[in-house]
């Protein structure tokens, strides 16, 4: 395949920032959320990658916690009007949630290559 | 027996749209499915924001059934004998994660605002205050506002009720009279165990713990009978301790207070100890 | 014919044990003596509970003492305390002192629920009990610099004095084992009966007031631990004196460490939460500031 | 290997006649009694409910001719159910039975005191039914304040033994789950065989790990807030008494502050449970293995701040009532994407429509309905309308009763093979599963309106308006009553005719470690320690 390259040593940040959890350097991605079928510079396949819900439910804590949070605070504080805290909180989770989900995927990834987590199975029976 | 059949299925059949009629104002009526009618502002957007997430609730358990009937359907042994590896689709994933954080900002920004107008009461026009005790309620009335008095308010019997014609395990012997049109601040407390202030169709409800005092308000302009119940397990009575409010005109209510002075005198002096409004900031 | 099935892993199989059905039995009957005993009910004319309720301590103790002999049957002559099981038994011993962690959190909270919100108009009965200041009105409290500052240097003196006699065991210097640990028995036992003088003195008494609640609550639970704790160390004491333990394997002494440790540290909670900034002395210096 | 073990019956670690239950140091045994326990406790809990609905199927007074007798019995009900059914039967049984086995453990840590475990809790079960039998509120027997046990109805009013008992009953069950999450964490985070990573454990030792973490740390304040209220009866403190300085509203907190936790401890197991059973019948791996994993470990961290949902009329300040909206709602929707999890686990699957099966998916849609008006419930304004109404009742049975106790018994329909080593009539385990899941529903579907009406809970009568609804849920309650019937025939019926079940029943889906042994497995399995890979890295 391709020429071994070094490997990294932070693999989550390398995951965090789209990039291939071995290398470093390819990219882990294909468009906005496709996983590639493989790293084009250490050639890791990444047929194990599957992150599952596990990024949506972080985003969904993280972003919740703050959008809702927000919302709250804008009433509380402000009273602002409900169409006023809809037009600004909306718009804000459609950008945090664009914003986190490739990031939060690439952590979920790298964390599954870096602990090599997946159901075992008995080494006698594949 | 028969009866009870047919009108099972035409509830069943009413299910999805339960007409607001069913409901019963004050009091609940037979086969009712919703919140009872409201009569308070309180209230009315409380019941608003139910139907809202309702809607919201309702879409997502058929969305739900609808997802499992089709993997039922389509990714069974016959239908897809080979299973395959997770596909991925990037808007569902985008959909997956925004959606239900949108949903908990629509349902999360209504609720805030109702729970502060619940709460921040207004400046009220009557102060009574709702004593729980094993097992009826204590009402007093502030003599600063013609009162001054104070009584017990007890369920009457099945048959009592029935003579009376009103509610059976909701009508009481004195009622708690208030007038329409006026911002009503009730202050709770419990007298022996914790007991608890319901009114459906006011949108109010508060726990009577003994040394707290707890407050909720109402106002209403709509004249009536409006029934609650102790809604907090306070030992063997607990369900025949009801809470009866009898809401009338202004003028009516004049002189219903100075009736009631001369009837309840003797009561005056309560034993259960309750702060005055000026302790509460 | 026992190897037949031979284990090839380094776990510990229990063989069957009485202790668990009979601890549970004892604790069972100790439960209806105990209620017998403080509802004062009565067996054919007489008031049985103490006699119940000492029977099933006396079981559940016995339960006690022979399952714990069992355990140091198997760590120093059956060999069964691999390196594997001496992990396990580490994780236990965390995970147990971080349920009694959550067991104190439970007094600091009702501590703290009393003492923060002690004037809450709202609650007005308490307020006008309380006098709306913490500590309540009519309340003599300790003086912090007096007893209790003894006590923290006793139970810090008696840290230390431990870890001595863990590094005495650990050079294999059977010598200051052996004193670390006398030294260490005697301080707590000099704690618990300066804590006993000091209830004896206390001005507030543990019915009818939140304040003599929540600070015998706390602080006799504490106490209780302190006592725990020193029997734990005059076990180890004992089986030190009997050659057990070695530098490489003395797990029942270590966790007799950790857990005065533990005794320690949520002595220090009590005595800046309880007594420092809970007595006038911290009432005059949040006021003074 | 595995007839070679049977051969060593008299071996001097395998115990024969009563000597290998009372004695049990075997985590197979020991779950087993769990199991036998939760089934006896499941009856005398289900039987109380049972004379709750025919007292509710008509308005006035049927059969509890002292309105206080009901409220015991309610109480007996809803402590039974949670710490003598549910709990026993996913954590203590099934969790005991499958933990060391699938993460490939010859037994549990400490099975000396898992066997304690076990036994604390038929002498707590037996403090519980005595408390029901002496006196409580005067002139009555039993407690009847409600699995709450808030005082002051709880102290001042209840002055007899029995809440006493009751309260030493909780302490010991306390003792007994804490010991058992001591275990489980010891076993999962220690024994775990060679390869078998923390992060390849299968999803139902990751629940149990969480579960455990969660008894942990949230039981000792419950034994706390209990020991207070044994104190404040019979010492004369005042923890809960205004009139000593005290606060009852401080009992509400540390009891909630166990009191959520303790739901997600009882659906965690089954939410592992599900995860298993649809792998296997889908022939597909979990969606999202570590995804779902690490979401566990967050929302169960995350569910110890949500508690004073439950106490939304309490009085609490403004401020203080929009923290526990927000906390709740934040935590409910990712607990809720566990359902998508599943459905997507099930896309692209070949499923096959087992017994086991056909549960978990009703497990997945009643959990829906349940979840769901949790999060009506969640945000206070409405919850001002239904707290402490039949909704809530509804709220969780749906959780509970269809939620857990269906996960039950998907995990009874798909390990009986596993654990007797006999095959359950499929027909009979759909039989069963269609009349409770009808019966379930008509239950406790009404509850819902008549909730939303205002038919407040705990009550042993109400307005006539109520009646439709309630007889309705009371005839559900027969019916799902009868399944249970069928269930224990279907139970009699498979040790009867004792038709082998093999090492694997269900085929190439169920790739855990339990079914690479043999049915039942031998009495220590694992002899050599099983070596565990991934798939290819
Ligand atoms: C297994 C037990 C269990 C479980 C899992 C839950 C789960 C939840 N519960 Fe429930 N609850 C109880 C058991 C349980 N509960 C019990 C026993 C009581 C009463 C105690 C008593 O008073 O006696 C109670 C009471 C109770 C109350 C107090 C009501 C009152 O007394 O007035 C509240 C309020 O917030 C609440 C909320 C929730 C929420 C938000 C969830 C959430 O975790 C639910 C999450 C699930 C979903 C949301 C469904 C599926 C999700 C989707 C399909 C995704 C999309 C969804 C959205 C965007 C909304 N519960
Ligand atoms: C897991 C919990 C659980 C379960 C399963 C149930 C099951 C049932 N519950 Fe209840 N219930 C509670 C928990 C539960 N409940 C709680 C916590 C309360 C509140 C108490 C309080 O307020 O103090 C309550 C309250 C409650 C009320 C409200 C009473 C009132 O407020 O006045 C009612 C009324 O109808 C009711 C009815 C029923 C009925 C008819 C069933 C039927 O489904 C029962 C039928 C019987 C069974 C289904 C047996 C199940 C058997 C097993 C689970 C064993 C299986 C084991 C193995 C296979 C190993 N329950
Ligand atoms: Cu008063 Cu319930
Ligand atoms: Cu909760």
């Amino acid at each position: 395949m391709t020429e071994p390259v070094e490997p990294t040593s932070s693999p989550l940040l390398a995951g965090l920032r789209g990039r291939c959890p071995r290398c470093g350097e390819g990219r882990l991605f294909d468009g906005y959320l496709a996983v590639a079928p493989a790293c084009d510079r250490c050639g890791l396949d990444y047929g194990f990658a599957d992150s599952g819900d596990g990024p949506a439910v972080f985003i969904m804590m993280i972003v919740g916690f703050f959008t809702v949070g927000l919302a709250l605070w804008l009433d509380a504080s402000f009273a602002w009007s409900l169409p006023a805290i809809a037009g600004v909180v909306v718009p804000l989770v459609f950008l945090l949630v664009l914003g986190l989900l490739r990031p939060a995927k690439g952590l979920m990834i790298a964390a599954q290559w870096h602990n090599k987590a997946e159901q075992g199975r008995p080494e006698d029976r594949p | 027996m028969n009866r009870f059949w047919s009108r099972a299925a035409l509830a069943a059949l009413a299910l999805g749209l339960a007409a607001p009629a069913s409901a019963g104002t004050g009091q609940p009526s037979p086969w009712q499915m919703n919140l009872q009618n409201p009569v308070t502002e309180v209230a009315a957007r409380t019941g608003a924001l139910h139907d809202g997430v309702l809607w919201i609730i309702t879409a997502i358990t058929l969305f739900v059934l609808a997802l499992l009937v089709y993997v039922v359907v389509r990714f069974n042994e016959k239908a897809n004998p080979v299973p395959s590896k997770t596909t991925h689709h990037t808007g569902l994933e985008i959909a997956w994660t925004g959606i239900p954080i949108l949903i908990l900002v629509f349902i999360a920004i209504p609720s805030f605002s109702l729970l502060r107008y619940q709460i921040d009461a207004p400046k009220p026009d009557i102060t009574v205050k709702a004593i729980g005790k094993q097992w009826y309620w204590t009402y007093e009335y502030p003599a600063d506002q013609g009162g001054g008095f104070g009584f017990d308010s007890l369920m009457l019997s099945r048959e009592d009720a029935q003579k009376a014609n009103q509610p059976a395990l909701l009508a009481v012997d004195n009622e708690l009279v208030l007038p329409a049109g006026k911002t009503i601040l009730v202050q709770v407390v419990g007298g022996d165990v914790i007991h608890n202030f319901a009114v459906p169709s006011f949108g109010v409800r508060i726990d009577a713990i003994p040394g707290r005092l707890n407050q909720t308000w109402f106002k209403t302009d709509k004249e009536g009978m409006y029934y609650g119940q102790c809604s907090r397990l306070c030992g063997a009575n607990h369900a025949f301790m009801p809470i009866a409010i009898r809401i009338v005109s202004p003028e009516r209510y004049a002189a219903w207070l100075v009736e009631a002075k001369k009837k309840f005198a003797s009561n005056a002096d309560d034993s259960v100890k309750v702060a005055s409004l000026s302790r509460v900031d | 014919m026992a190897d037949a099935h031979t284990k090839n892993h380094d776990y510990h199989i229990v063989d069957p044990s009485p202790w668990p059905f009979v601890g549970s039995v004892s604790a069972f009957v100790m439960a209806v003596g105990a209620v017998m005993w403080m509802k004062a009910m009565l067996i054919g004319g007489i008031k049985a509970g103490p006699v119940v309720f000492g029977a099933g301590l006396i079981g559940v103790l016995y339960t006690m003492a022979a399952w714990w002999s069992d355990v140091t049957r198997e760590a120093e002559r059956g060999g069964y305390h691999t390196r594997v099981v001496q992990i396990s038994h580490r994780y236990g011993m965390i995970m147990f002192i971080a349920s009694e962690v959550m067991f104190f959190v439970a007094w600091f909270w009702a501590y703290f629920d009393a003492s923060l919100f002690a004037g809450e108009a709202k609650q007005f009965i308490r307020a006008e009990f309380t006098g709306g200041s913490w500590p309540p009105k009519g309340i003599e409290v300790f003086d912090p610099w007096h007893l209790p500052l003894l006590n923290t240097l006793i139970l810090l003196t008696s840290g230390t004095t431990v870890t001595w006699a863990h590094h005495a065991l650990l050079h294999d210097d059977r010598e200051g084992l052996k004193w670390g640990l006398i030294l260490t028995c005697v301080l707590g036992a000099i704690f618990s009966v300066v804590q006993v003088y000091e209830y004896q003195h206390a001005a507030f008494g543990f019915k009818g007031h939140i304040y003599g609640a929540t600070f015998f609550m706390a602080t006799g639970f504490h106490g209780f631990h302190v006592f725990v704790g020193t029997i734990f160390l005059i076990v180890c004491l004992a089986r030190a004196l009997k050659g057990h333990f070695t530098p490489k394997q003395h797990l029942g002494f270590e966790f007799a460490a950790w857990y005065w440790h533990f005794v320690d540290v949520v002595w220090l909670f009590l005595f800046v939460a309880i007594y420092l900034w809970g007595s006038h002395w911290g009432a005059a210096a949040a006021a003074g500031h | 290997m595995a007839h070679a073990a049977t051969a060593h019956e008299a071996h001097h670690d395998h115990p024969t006649g009563w000597r290998r239950w009372v004695l049990s140091t075997n985590h197979k045994d020991i779950g087993t009694m769990y199991l036998i326990f939760g089934i006896v406790a499941g009856l005398i809990g289900g039987a109380l409910s049972i004379a709750m609905r025919l007292e509710l199927q008509e308005p006035g007074l049927q059969y509890f001719t002292n309105p206080q007798t009901y409220n015991v019995f309610v109480t007996g009900h809803g402590l039974i159910m949670v710490f003598f059914v549910v709990m026993p039967a996913l954590i203590g049984g099934f969790g005991n039975w499958f933990v060391p086995i699938m993460i490939g453990a010859p037994d549990m840590a400490f099975p000396r005191m898992n066997n304690v475990s076990f036994w604390l809790l038929p002498a707590a079960f037996g403090l519980l039914l005595i408390s029901m039998f002496v006196e409580g509120a005067p002139g009555s027997t039993g407690f009847g304040g409600g699995w709450t046990v808030y005082p002051p109805l709880s102290t001042s009013g209840h002055p007899g033994p029995a809440l006493d008992f009751g309260i030493l009953a909780l302490h010991i069950a306390g003792a007994s789950s804490i010991l058992g999450a001591i275990n489980f964490i010891t076993t999962i985070l220690n024994m775990r065989a060679p390869g078998m990573t923390i992060h390849r454990m299968p999803l139902f030792a990751w629940a149990m790990l969480v579960t455990a973490f969660l008894l942990l740390l949230s039981l000792p304040v419950l034994a706390g807030a209990i020991t207070m209220l044994l104190t404040d009866r019979n010492f004369g403190t005042t923890f809960f008494d205004p009139a000593g300085g005290g606060d009852p509203v401080l009992y509400q907190h540390l009891f909630w502050f166990f009191g959520h936790p303790e739901v997600y401890i009882m659906i965690l197991p089954a939410f592992g449970i599900v995860s298993h059973i649809i792998s296997t019948f889908s022939k597909k791996p979990v969606f999202g293995y570590l995804g779902m994993a690490y979401a566990m470990v967050a929302i169960g961290a995350v569910g110890f701040v949500v508690w004073a949902h439950h106490m939304y009329t309490a009085g609490l300040s403004l401020k203080t009532q929009q923290y526990f909206v927000f906390a709740t709602m934040v935590i409910a929707v990712p607990t809720g994407v566990k359902i998508f999890s599943w459905i997507a686990t099930m896309w692209g699957g070949s499923m096959r429509f087992t017994s086991p099966m056909i549960w978990a998916i009703g497990f997945i849609f009643l959990f829906t309905v349940g979840g769901v008006t949790g999060v009506v419930l969640a945000n206070a304004g409405i919850d001002r309308q239904l707290h402490n109404t039949y909704y809530v009742v509804a709220h969780f049975h749906y959780v509970l009763s269809l939620g857990a106790v269906f996960a039950i018994f998907a995990a009874w329909y798909y390990w009986f093979p596993k654990i007797t080593g006999y095959v359950f009539s499929e027909f009979l385990a759909k039989l069963h599963f269609w009349i409770a899941f009808i019966g379930a529903n008509v239950l406790f579907f009404p509850m819902h309106f008549s909730g939303l009406a205002g038919m407040p809970r705990h009550y042993v009568d109400y307005p006539d308006a109520f009646a439709g609804w309630n007889r309705i849920s009371s005839i559900g309650s027969y019916i799902f009553a009868f399944g249970l019937l069928v269930f224990f025939y279907g139970c009699w019926q498979a040790f009867s005719r004792k038709q082998a079940a093999g090492e694997n029943p269900w085929g190439a889906g169920a790739t855990t470690l339990e079914w690479t042994l043999s049915s039942p497995p031998p009495y220590h399995q694992f002899e050599t320690l099983p070596r565990i890979t991934g798939s290819e890295h």
